[in-house]
């Protein structure tokens, strides 16, 4: 209809600065990888242990992780990000609330990472207790019967499957942070969704700007999956068969 | 053409902001109020008498700041009641009413921080919102030349005056209206103080789509009609200078004189040149 | 400590008749697009497994391509290309059952097509056995054990599916998330609001992982 | 009955079956034995069309399996399957696995499907479990029930693909002797199984399969008393020892 | 070396083992048999603390496996455990199967735990496959692999958890001949098994159980002379004839 069409827009320089918009979306896409990759590492280490504590024989250590994975896969991330950063800090002293609000180095992003490091946990967690699950209990009796103690058991019979096994879900789950990481925006960490919305504002092309951020966000997901992949691939265990036919 | 659409299809949708305090939003009933719903629903009166129509289906889709311009362009929404700036880059896309209010770009602070000016605002964190444009006007004023401001983002203005609140920030740099409204809502309004330069003079006006004379012209005079009679400053007094709901609260805003003077002859000039140096 | 020694529930109470309409608006995307998802991604998982290349080559290609795309971004896209495509707009909440369904489609269909994997080959020698067709085989045999196995993960999703209607907040369809915050927002209560609305998403879907875990037991197959 | 000419399959690149070529006559009982991997479920699996093969031809009771024109359903439905896994519908009860077959395919009446159903339960020995499901049975119990459920078809002929190799060994009893008992009512059957006792009571021919050939084909006094190939001696001494 | 005195054991209400007592001596072979859940698993895996139990006590070599004091990881390192379904680490080579015990709980060096391993290997027949993955072995091979990878931790004694009855018919042989070798050289052997023959010809004692009771527990002559318990000749006669 009659949209103006302004392919060249990218390359124009901003209204009050000297960068062009291409820059902007450069610097947006730079702190997307950022909080998505840095989250993600939280992500699989808390994910881990919180997945592996919930296969425990401990009812206390059990309850703990189930209690941890309700609470961050209830609440819808948006939301999530909003009490980390607006309500958590007021819950703690005065003084230490202050330095986390005005002095703290990159304060955005340390929430940001927090946040969905701790939202996308209880994802992971879910995955690997299933993949633990998953191994038959012989595998379990097997590492006890030559003398491992369970800690030992898992750490060389039962984890090193289970990641095995659940890799296509963590794959979806990897994709999934980089689409998460949007949300992001809601605190003012400048990243692809933020940086696309000042542009959009600013230059008042915004079919280009979402395309342009869409095909961003689409390279990420394709190269996290072709990433997985290529471990699932590499780690791919000789002559097993995986669960489905 | 806007008319054209409206008569085949007995219906004008009309785009509303849900939460732009005091010239769009929404009360307890979820019925869209403010100062320029009265104005636009004299244009929709005007619509109706002159297509010569008994009825005239009104919808109402609210807009967000991302999406207000395509859905004009794209024929979702006739007629945006919004809190748009008229700029130039704007009237690329899309044409404007004649404009119905004038908000200058200033801080809100807290007035125990002492703060007065752009220039006590060196190395301090200012808060501004997501989209918005303030901080390239701070780095742009003269005042605010060479100095290092760190901004922080809010990705609404509810939550950027959050956090002023918090002290998260010492000023937050947004449309003076929209400051006076969040702070008479404040849980202390006494604590907070507009202060500081005009860092930009913003017309605001009612967006439609381009291209459409017909339409136009029928905007243009409602608004000049509006003005003419007097009828403008009624309805100016009673969203700035009377208690609104849904609180009740009075935002106690006399009408600039910019917007004084430009009542007298209404245009659709861009923000740009009001700002000439 | 001032902060919440001010905390001001008493802005939730005129805002509920909101934040309800919100509520239900949110309950009903999420069981719509539930629905058509579960049978649109049946049928995404029945060409995905078909022996006709091409067939199964296009399912592939569109589960792959919406789950490599922000759900925000295909929001915004149907809202805002489609009309521009068809020069006819769509209303925002059309707009959103439509994107859900399509979008949640390839996710349930992936859910369903393990589902139908997970079914052990020899179910299907059997119906085919007893003289069944492949329309039978499938439709009394494979989908409903895929279906009951699945079962868990489909709730699951729909959890997902539940917290995710808040981004309708882009093209403006009031959800619960978005009622909420507009109530927030005209009484200048963000902080209220969002913990308010936090304690209302997490006691439903804690209730409904509740539930899920509750058919898991009831309605498993027993083998 | 069943005619089998020169069979041939592959999976891709790896042949499965070479050549092979039997003939069932009404009535008879032929086991089919080999190691794993040789190509006996394969085979089994092609006589009613489960299995595709690219060469040869096989024809059931006057009805060529590969033809693509002819009605697979329909011949599968005369012809009876037990599978290594009884492989009954772990979502239906007893009584359902029983019926469906009987109305979807044939066409019955529920009432008259139930009937014929609840008979056949009663002569496998299992009337009292008629509203049970699946996983709520034994093994020995379930693979009576899978046989059940194929005779309710009515069937011109019945396949065995290992029947008893999934069961405990108490089990395997139960199953072999409602066999035994088909086989003596003149029941034609193929049986893939490693039960030699059960061969050497009611088979009249074994076959004896090694990667993917027929290499033994004889009534069961030769087999057993003379076996010719190497491979077939080997394996019988193995299997029967201990 | 080994003792287990009224051992009970109850899953939530249901009682699996009730007072079971019974002494296997060094160098003895202890053959367990009986119907499919009788609670013969239950009681082996009791035997190296793989399962607890409530009431009662079990001796290993000196050492209570019900004391809440016992290492039960140092006790299991000396007692080698096979199971039905193998049980290999399957994301670890043929040669890390054997050596992970060795190094990790033993702390043997990787070269002295390498060596040992490549040994057993070769006694088990399967040098040849030291760096294949489990998943590409057959499975007699797996099993074989297994009593290899208990064997590497010098155990004090052997249990057998039905250790052929996951495999083909062909497989059973490869695995019970390295078994009986065992017994032979003298290992204290426990073993829940159906072959037969294999108690005839290497066990000392037959325990057979039922219902979670040792209903019998005989000299192997005494057992397969004159079973005092109908259960178990039931149970015999059901499971060799055919
Ligand atoms: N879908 C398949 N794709 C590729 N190879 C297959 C497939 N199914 C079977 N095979 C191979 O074909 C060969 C014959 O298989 P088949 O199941 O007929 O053997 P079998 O004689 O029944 O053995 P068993 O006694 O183990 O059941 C085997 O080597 C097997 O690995
Ligand atoms: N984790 C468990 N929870 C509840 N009941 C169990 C559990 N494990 C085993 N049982 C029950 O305990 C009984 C004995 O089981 P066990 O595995 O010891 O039998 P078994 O003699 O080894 O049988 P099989 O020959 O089938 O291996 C069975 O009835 C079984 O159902
Ligand atoms: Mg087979
Ligand atoms: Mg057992």
């Amino acid at each position: 209809m009659n949209y103006h069409w302004n392919w060249g827009i990218f390359l124009e320089q901003v209204k009050a600065g000297e960068e062009t918009y291409l820059d902007w979306l450069i610097t947006g896409f730079g702190w997307t990888l950022a909080v998505a990759l840095t989250a993600w590492v939280m992500a699989l280490l808390c994910g881990g242990i919180i997945g592996t504590l919930r296969t425990a024989p401990q009812r206390g250590l059990a309850f703990f992780a189930t209690c941890w994975v309700e609470l961050f896969r209830n609440i819808p991330l948006l939301v999530q990000m909003f009490l980390w950063f607006f309500v958590v800090p007021e819950l703690l002293p005065r003084e230490l609330s202050l330095w986390i609000k005005q002095d703290m180095p990159a304060k955005e992003f340390v929430t940001a990472v927090l946040c969905l490091g701790l939202f996308t946990s209880a994802r992971v967690a879910e995955q690997v207790r299933a993949g633990v699950q998953s191994l038959p209990n012989g595998q379990r009796m097997a590492g006890l019967a030559i003398g491992f103690t369970l800690p030992q058991t898992y750490r060389y019979v039962i984890l090193p499957m289970a990641f095995r096994i659940i890799i296509p879900p963590l794959t979806s789950e990897f994709m999934n942070i980089f689409k998460n990481s949007s949300v992001a925006f809601a605190i003012g960490v400048l990243e692809l969704t933020f940086q696309a919305r000042q542009m959009q504002e600013d230059s008042e092309q915004g079919i280009e700007t979402y395309l342009a951020v869409t095909v961003l966000y689409f390279i990420c997901a394709f190269v996290a999956n072709r990433g997985m992949a290529f471990i699932e691939k590499r780690s791919r265990v000789p002559g097993f068969i995986a669960t489905s036919k | 053409d806007t008319l054209a659409k409206v008569k085949s299809s007995g219906s004008i949708t009309m785009g509303i902001r849900e939460s732009s305090y005091p010239l769009s939003y929404l009360d307890d009933k979820q019925q869209p109020i403010g100062y320029h719903i009265d104005i636009c629903n004299r244009i929709v009166d005007a619509v109706k008498s002159k297509l010569n129509l008994k009825t005239l289906k009104v919808n109402h889709q609210a807009v967000t700041s991302q999406n207000r311009i395509p859905l004009v362009t794209n024929g979702t929404v006739d007629l945006e009641c919004g809190s748009t700036t008229n700029n130039v880059a704007r009237q690329n896309q899309v044409a404007f009413a004649p404009t119905t209010f004038v908000t200058n770009v200033r801080m809100a602070v807290k007035k125990a921080s002492g703060i007065t000016s752009l220039t006590q605002l060196g190395g301090k964190p200012v808060a501004t919102t997501t989209g918005t444009t303030s901080v390239q006007l701070m780095r742009a004023h003269e005042k605010g030349k060479g100095i290092d401001f760190k901004e922080v983002y809010g990705k609404d203005h509810a939550d950027s005056f959050l956090m002023l609140e918090t002290d998260r920030a010492v000023a937050f740099v947004m449309d003076d209206n929209l400051l006076a409204g969040l702070i008479v809502t404040s849980k202390n309004p006494a604590d907070y103080a507009i202060v500081g330069e005009t860092l930009n003079i913003e017309p605001i006006a009612i967006m439609i789509r381009k291209e459409d004379p017909q339409f136009q012209g029928l905007v243009n005079t409602v608004i000049r009609d509006l003005a003419k009679s007097g009828e403008i400053d009624k309805l100016y007094a009673k969203w700035f200078m009377a208690p609104i709901p849904p609180k009740g609260a009075n935002m106690n805003f006399p009408m600039s004189d910019k917007l004084k003077e430009l009542l007298k002859n209404p245009s659709d000039a861009p923000a740009e040149q009001y700002n000439r140096k | 400590m001032s902060f919440f020694a001010q905390f001001d529930l008493s802005v939730i109470g005129p805002s509920l008749p909101f934040i309800w309409t919100g509520l239900l608006f949110t309950v009903k995307l999420t069981v719509i697009a539930m629905t058509g998802g579960i049978i649109l991604g049946t049928l995404l998982a029945l060409a995905r497994l078909s022996p006709i290349t091409p067939l199964a080559m296009a399912a592939t290609w569109y589960v792959n391509l919406m789950r490599s795309i922000p759900l925000l971004m295909v929001i915004l896209w149907f809202f805002l290309i489609i009309p521009l495509l068809t020069g006819k707009p769509m209303g925002a909440e059309n707009s959103a059952i439509i994107t859900f369904t399509l979008f949640e489609a390839a996710y349930y269909s992936e859910i369903m097509r393990a589902g139908i994997q997970s079914v052990p080959r020899g179910q299907v020698w059997a119906g085919q056995a007893i003289g069944m067709t492949y329309a039978q085989t499938m439709g009394h045999i494979i989908l409903p054990q895929a279906f009951r196995n699945m079962l868990p993960v489909l709730l699951t999703q729909t959890i997902i599916l539940f917290q995710d209607t808040s981004l309708v907040y882009a093209i403006g369809a009031k959800d619960l998330l978005k009622a909420a915050e507009i109530a927030g927002k005209n009484y200048n209560r963000p902080v209220e609001m969002y913990v308010f609305v936090a304690f209302v998403y997490f006691v439903i879907c804690f209730a409904l992982s509740r539930l899920v875990k509750h058919l898991q037991s009831r309605i498993a197959i027993i083998r | 009955m069943i005619e089998i000419n020169n069979v041939s399959k592959w999976y891709g690149q790896f042949q499965v079956l070479t050549d092979c070529s039997t003939q069932i006559t009404k009535g008879d009982v032929v086991v089919v034995c080999g190691p794993s991997g040789s190509g006996k479920s394969t085979l089994i699996k092609c006589v009613n069309g489960l299995e595709a093969f690219q060469q040869g031809n096989i024809v059931v009771n006057g009805t060529s399996v590969g033809d693509p024109k002819t009605n697979l359903p329909k011949l599968r439905s005369r012809v009876g399957m037990v599978f290594q896994h009884f492989e009954l519908f772990p979502h239906m009860s007893i009584t359902e696995n029983l019926v469906i077959g009987q109305t979807k395919v044939l066409g019955r009446s529920k009432e008259e499907a139930q009937e014929r159903g609840l008979k056949l339960l009663d002569r496998v020995g299992l009337k009292s479990q008629a509203d049970k499901f699946p996983g709520q049975l034994s093994g020995g119990q379930q693979q009576r029930v899978a046989i059940a459920r194929a005779l309710a078809m009515d069937p011109i002929c019945m396949l065995f693909d290992e029947p008893t190799s999934a069961l405990d060994p108490e089990m395997i009893n139960e199953v072999l002797d409602v066999m035994v008992e088909l086989a003596n009512e003149g029941m034609t059957m193929m049986v893939v199984t490693h039960e030699m006792g059960f061969a050497r009571k009611v088979a009249d021919r074994v076959i004896f399969m090694d990667h993917g050939h027929i290499v033994e084909d004889a009534t069961k006094e030769e087999f057993f008393g003379t076996p010719r190939s190497e491979r077939a001696q080997q394996f019988l001494s193995k299997i029967l020892s201990h």
